[in-house]
């Protein structure tokens, strides 16, 4: 039962739904929560290969690795979107069209 | 200590620095920066005072000389060669001048910031006068005719700005204009005399020409119906006829005083019309090889001996100076002529040393008493001792009285062109060239002594005229007092450092034996010994055969050369008169006639001059031939030649023809032409625009732009989530396709 | 029996906290639903013996990343923000809306498909292990593998995180008119 | 394998009595002793956090040269007793405008929070729930827990002061995790390891092997934790979060009842909770002063005693602290955070780290005594 596959089907799952959660929401905040979602089925992956398919642990490397850079874009990318709140007043990912100001 | 670009180029490089400075942030800097600009030509002095000790004091051979070029650009492609390179050439001769150059601007700088202290063109004549000398330092140190071109030219426009500083004057504006329009004749011929060398030899370096002539490369080319060393020597010698004033070309030089008197002194003196001399004297081998030393003696000649009658009529202080000193570098080029070499260079620096001591003290006294015109002067001794006493040292060097400087190398060069004309065996009509040099060298002691007379001696004419005399060669403003004062302003000299200090230093070097050793200048009457005769030593016409095999190096390299070995013994004539053979019993007779024949010509015109403007018992000589006296005040009328002959008459109608031209045949047909076949063809095109180009290409691609804009816009919406719609699309159609 | 009941616990906890972050409407409940589903998959890490990852895992995102998720929410109002830009399926509120929805899942699935042909795939080809109680410390390991095997990359996350914090800083900082 | 308090009773003759009890099904009973170890030490600390109400309040009165509660019991010792009954029987009102589902939620993410991390708490060598490798980390990573919740507490009540204070307290203990997790590390390089059987067996023995003396840096570095570990929980004079001078009661004032009183339990026991790691970390925790070679229950209980008095004074110092410094302002908060203890920690690091390379991770009595 607790086999890689089953947590592969889990981060699978989490995965769609990080996705789906990218695409269905217009909120910028809530498009992060999605991104979130999909690098932790990412990590999620890497370490149940590590234990399952080899003996070292470079997987866990690999998922610390992503909660880095995971901490690291949600400092950047909620910094940008108060600044694009400051600016345009809304979080509404469709108004983010401009690429300038 | 090895010699490298630091401690050779800021020789050059400091004046510009304080050029470069002055020009841009001059207005912000206290005393508008004259402090910088003779700070750095000071820092110019001490590093050429440490090239000459080394050159002079026996740490190299004598003919050991410094050669360093770098690549300027680099042209050249497989076996087309054309590179220029640039550099530095230090030979006993640069040394010397170095020295010169930069000591004298020093003093001059100095002096001129009393001078100018109160000018409205204070802050511009610091701009200029650093830089001025710096292209005389930079053309001493150049080791090609190219960069010494360059610096010619930079010198031709600083003399013009300097000239003319005070523009709002339209003398001093015309002034200038001739200077540079005069000069610029000689330059011409300079260019060509450059251009012509380069297409022989490929290179115009000094040391490639030399080892040119030794190799005989200049052999059978003929330009003109004369060989090419004669016509490369023609147009070099023009240029430098240009430059140092010779007759025909001297037209310029005695209106050059209408710019401030330091400036004066500056071109007269140490700069620009010694870079005529400098360039004979490096050409030298070439003129030889052109055979033309006849035609640089006959001018220097007519040139000393013209100026020097000029100058005997002139009332105005400075215009006697400036006849003087187109007289005395007559006799420069005459030494050049008649193959005195070490002598004519030696009168390069000694007339250095007096002319600018001379025109500095006549600076000082149109400082002082405003007022440049000698019937108005008189009787200064009394308020200018000090100044009396340095322009009186002055007068005696430049009269040739034993003694002093000037004796000695003017009589050298007398006594080389005596030999010259009566016992070389030349042709006899080149004996003009001595009679006029020792005519011209007794009127030189009379009109310098009537100089002196008419200024110092006699009762005090200044405040006899009330009339508006002006400030002639001044910019600034009146004085806050009346010309009443004038009496009263100059019954205490300036007591000033900055005035008094230059002028006395440069009288200290009038006296003879700073430059031969010898109490007359000849081999008699030797008290030093021989170690003394330092400058017969050390310079000497350049031996071509020695740089026939001379490898240059480059920056930064080491001179691997033994800097000890002695020098080459032997030179051999080429061709033509290539000076006076040392060994000569006649030489030394001729050199014995010249002496004492000049002292008792000199000492008979300071008699004629103290019977007429001392003793009065003679009158003055001006008045019983009018005439003549006519003729000398208007110049031998060359100006009213030159104007009213060559350019009205000549220019004038030439450039009416070439406007008939211009108007008549090449603007109505060629341009107006040109125009209807225009129109026809804009026609033909303009139907071709609206049709073809307009229709179908501009429209129509709007129309396909238009189309695949359609297309491009939804997709190009900028909606992130769009793209990443897209992305996962492209990804699970990948990962579909690709069996794993 | 222990160690199941901990596998299930946090995989429900997982799974429920990714769908409850779909379904509902308040992103502020959202992000609490998120730090549910990210501890979690702490939960599975420690399953899989992973003891430092599933730490740090805690570490990182409760004591960070969610609460500034909080706080961005927080300053950025929280309201329903309606866009005007032009969008082919009308108007879209913030939390989405049907449309959005359809899209989204419609995607998903197509990539779900993708997925599980190539899950299938891997868990044919990778033999199933048995499943001990063995779990060795792995800090010891992380440690030497960070700083010998893996340190570059070590020196450039910590260049990242850096670069992050001076560039959130600048990035946010109001400007001056 | 780590110690846990199942594998310490393992070694004695009555586990096998207990084992036959269940079953002989190991897992059931290590699921008791689990059970039976949660709620002693829950209660226990339930209790410590009530009574530190109470000698917050003595030690107060005493401070300030009042009497203090004195009614209930004797001394007043019953006091918090009577707090508790009345907390349980009040209303439990909720703003109208509130977040429901949060609002409930804080209190509670606040409990799980400190009472998690009473797992790894080491009382005794044994008597430990579980020595986890990465014990001190997961203390530190779960205690975070308690910001959410603050925060969460802050924003579901939709008030002003409620927010403010939300927003206080969520940002100072982010900040403030860092300087403490620092000088945490620090003594793990001491220690080489990250759970506290580790370091508590390096201190073993004369206070002159605790990790505070080991060398000059460890000394500044437990200063450093023990001023963060006062700013995450909201402590005097860091208690900006609930300034009753400008925030009413901060994040917690529309709370009501037993509501808030979990806030103040949790509070109460987080002091403890720091209190004891600082002991555990730079004090020598439960360590007895001698060795001894052989290990009974009883012998336990002492070193249990000896962690608690030396977590207890500690405590005594927390409250201390609170009666005699004044509050910072918010600006200063974050200076003395990031300005000064951040770079003094960092610093700590390195100082550790270049100690133990040069002297082979001796400590300055081993250097002086040679041992």
């Amino acid at each position: 039962m607790m086999g890689l596959a089953s947590y592969l089907i889990i981060s699978l799952i989490l995965f769609v739904i990080g996705i789906t959660v990218m695409i269905a929401r217009k909120n910028i905040v809530a498009i992060l929560l999605g991104i979130e979602l999909v690098l932790n089925a990412a990590a999620l992956n890497f370490v149940a290969y590590s234990r399952f398919a080899t003996n070292n642990l470079d997987g866990h490397i690999f998922s610390l690795f992503i909660i880095v850079v995971a901490a690291a874009e949600a400092a950047v990318g909620l910094a940008i979107v108060i600044r694009f709140f400051q600016i345009k007043e809304t979080i509404h990912v469709d108004e983010a069209t401009t690429l300038r100001n | 200590m090895e010699y490298t670009v630091g401690n050779i180029a800021p020789i050059f490089l400091a004046p510009v620095l304080a050029f470069i400075i002055n020009a841009f942030f001059g207005r912000k800097l206290p005393r508008q920066g004259d402090w910088l600009a003779t700070l750095s030509i000071f820092v110019s002095f001490v590093f050429s005072a440490r090239i000459f000790s080394d050159f002079v004091f026996g740490k190299f051979a004598t003919d050991f000389f410094i050669h360093k070029t770098f690549t300027w650009f680099d042209l050249s492609y497989g076996t087309y060669i054309w590179k220029v390179d640039m550099g530095i050439y230090i030979d006993n001769m640069s040394a010397i001048m170095l020295l010169m150059v930069s000591g004298v601007a020093t003093l001059i700088h100095l002096f001129s910031t009393w001078y100018m202290e109160h000018d409205e063109k204070h802050g511009r004549f610091f701009i200029f006068l650093p830089l001025f000398t710096s292209a005389m330092l930079g053309l001493v140190l150049s080791d090609n005719l190219f960069s010494l071109f360059i610096f010619w030219e930079i010198m031709g426009f600083c003399s013009y700005s300097l000239i003319g500083i005070y523009n709002k004057k339209e003398k001093a504006g015309d002034a200038s204009l001739k200077a540079f329009m005069t000069t610029r004749v000689g330059d011409v011929f300079l260019l060509l005399g450059i251009v012509a060398l380069w297409m022989v030899i490929g290179s115009v370096a000094y040391v490639d020409i030399y080892a040119a002539i030794a190799e005989g490369k200049f052999t059978g080319q003929a330009v003109l119906g004369m060989s090419f060393a004669t016509f490369t020597a023609i147009c070099i010698f023009l240029g430098a006829m240009g430059k140092s004033a010779q007759f025909p070309l001297h037209v310029w030089l005695p209106d050059a005083m209408m710019g401030p008197t330091p400036g004066s002194a500056l071109i007269h003196a140490a700069t620009m019309v010694t870079a005529g001399v400098w360039v004979s004297l490096r050409m030298y081998p070439l003129m030889v090889l052109g055979d033309i030393t006849w035609f640089i003696a006959v001018i220097g000649a007519i040139t000393a001996f013209g100026a020097a009658t000029i100058a005997t009529v002139q009332t105005d202080i400075k215009a006697v100076l400036a006849y003087s000193t187109l007289s005395q570098l007559g006799y420069m080029i005459m030494g050049v002529g008649v193959g005195s070499y070490n002598a004519a260079f030696m009168h390069v620096i000694t007339h250095a040393f007096f002319k600018a001591c001379l025109f500095l003290s006549a600076g000082s006294i149109i400082h002082s008493v405003h007022e440049q015109e000698m019937p108005k002067l008189g009787g200064l001794r009394k308020y200018l001792p000090y100044t009396h006493f340095a322009m009186m040292a002055c007068t005696l060097a430049i009269a040739g009285i034993p003694f002093f400087s000037g004796f000695v190398s003017k009589d050298r060069i007398l006594g080389d062109a005596l030999y010259y004309g009566f016992m070389a065996g030349q042709n006899p009509l080149l004996a003009i060239v001595p009679i006029l040099g020792f005519a011209g060298a007794g009127l030189t002691a009379f009109y310098m002594f009537r100089m002196m007379f008419l200024t110092f001696y006699g009762e005090n004419r200044t405040h006899a005229h009330h009339d508006d005399h002006g400030h002639a060669t001044h910019g600034l403003a009146k004085p806050a007092h009346g010309h009443d004062d004038h009496h009263h302003e100059i019954h205490h000299e300036h007591l000033d450092l900055r005035s008094n200090v230059p002028l006395l230093i440069l009288s200290v070097f009038t006296l003879g034996f700073w430059f031969c050793g010898t109490v007359t200048g000849q081999e008699f009457g030797k008290v030093f010994g021989k170690k003394t005769e330092w400058f017969k030593v050390l310079v000497e016409a350049p031996k071509v055969e020695r740089f026939v095999n001379h490898a240059r190096e480059p920056f930064g390299g080491i001179d691997l050369r033994d800097k000890t070995e002695l020098p080459h013994a032997h030179y051999h004539h080429q061709s033509g008169y290539a000076g006076p053979n040392p060994d000569d019993h006649k030489l030394h007779s001729a050199h014995t006639i010249g002496a004492l024949a000049s002292i008792v010509i000199a000492f008979s015109g300071v008699f004629l001059a103290f019977l007429m403007y001392i003793q009065h018992t003679l009158k003055p000589w001006a008045t019983k031939l009018p005439g003549l006296t006519t003729l000398l005040q208007n110049k031998y009328y060359f100006d009213n030649f030159y104007i009213d002959i060559i350019i009205k008459k000549g220019l004038l109608g030439l450039n009416r023809g070439l406007a008939w031209f211009d108007l008549g045949v090449y603007d109505r047909f060629a341009v107006d032409g040109w125009a209807s076949v225009n129109r026809v063809l804009f026609k033909s095109s303009k139907w071709f625009d609206n049709v073809v180009v307009d229709a179908i290409g501009v429209d129509g691609t709007g129309v396909a732009v238009n189309l695949f804009n359609l297309v491009l816009r939804i997709l190009q919406s900028g909606k992130i989530q769009f793209y990443f719609i897209m992305l996962i699309m492209v990804l699970a159609s990948y990962i579909w396709t690709v069996n794993i | 029996m222990f160690a199941q009941f901990l596998f299930i616990s946090s995989a429900l906890l997982t799974l429920g906290g990714a769908v409850a972050v779909l379904v509902t409407k308040n992103i502020m409940h959202s992000c609490i639903y998120l730090l549910a589903s990210l501890i979690g998959i702490a939960g599975l890490y420690a399953t899989l013996g992973a003891d430092f990852v599933a730490v740090t895992q805690i570490m990182v995102y409760v004591g960070g990343v969610v609460i500034l998720m909080l706080f961005a929410v927080m300053l950025t109002g929280g309201k329903d923000f309606v866009s005007r830009a032009q969008n082919l399926l009308g108007l879209a509120p913030s939390m989405g809306n049907r449309w959005t929805f359809s899209v989204g899942i419609l995607v998903a699935l197509v990539f779900l498909a993708t997925n599980i042909k190539l899950i299938l795939n891997v868990s044919k080809s990778i033999p199933a292990k048995t499943f001990g109680n063995e779990f060795p410390s792995t800090v010891n390991q992380i440690g030497h593998l960070l700083v010998k095997e893996h340190v570059l990359a070590f020196e450039l996350s910590s260049v990242l995180l850096l670069g992050a914090l001076v560039g959130a800083a600048i990035i946010a900082r109001p400007r001056k008119q | 394998m780590n110690q846990t308090v199942v594998s310490y009773l393992s070694q004695y003759e009555f586990y096998d009595v207990l084992l036959a009890a269940f079953g002989k099904n190991e897992g059931l009973l290590a699921f008791a002793i689990y059970l039976l170890g949660g709620v002693i030490i829950v209660g226990l600390c339930a209790t410590i956090g009530g009574l530190g109400t109470f000698a917050e309040r003595k030690i107060s009165a005493d401070i300030q040269q009042r009497l203090g509660p004195n009614r209930v019991g004797p001394y007043g010792i019953l006091q918090f007793l009577a707090d508790g009954v009345k907390m349980m029987t009040k209303e439990d009102v909720m703003p109208f405008t509130a977040d429901k589902m949060l609002f409930y939620l804080a209190p509670m993410l606040a409990l799980v929070g400190v009472f998690a991390t009473l797992a790894v708490l080491p009382f005794s060598s044994g008597l430990m729930m579980a020595d986890l490798n990465v014990g001190i980390f997961y203390l530190i990573a779960i205690s975070s827990l308690v910001g959410v919740s603050v925060f969460l507490g802050g924003y579901a009540s939709n008030s002003k002061w409620s927010m403010l204070g939300g927003m206080r307290g969520a940002s100072q203990i982010i900040s403030y995790e860092i300087p403490v997790t620092i000088s945490i590390l620090a003594v793990t390089l001491l220690a080489g390891g990250m759970s506290f059987g580790t370091i508590m067996s390096h201190q073993r023995g004369l206070p002159t092997n605790w990790f505070i003396f080991h060398n000059p840096f460890a000394f500044i570095a437990g200063f450093v934790y023990f001023i963060g570990a006062l700013a995450e929980t909201n402590r005097a004079p860091f208690d900006l979060p609930e300034a009753e001078s400008e925030l009413v009661s901060g994040y917690h004032t529309e709370y009501t009842g037993m509501r808030f009183g979990f806030f103040a339990l949790a509070e109460y026991i987080e002091v403890f909770v720091v209190c004891g790691v600082g002991a555990a970390l730079f004090l020598g925790g439960s360590n007895l002063p001698f060795d001894i070679s052989f290990d009974i229950i009883p012998l336990q209980l002492l070193e249990v005693v000896i962690f608690m008095s030396k977590a207890l004074a500690l405590y005594y110092v927390v409250i201390w602290i609170r009666w005699t410094f004044p509050r910072l302002r918010v600006d200063q908060l974050m200076a003395i955070c990031w300005k000064y203890l951040t770079p003094i920690a960092i610093f700590n690091l390195i100082g550790c780290a270049v100690w133990v390379v040069v002297f082979n991770g001796k400590s300055i009595a081993e250097l002086i005594f040679g041992h």
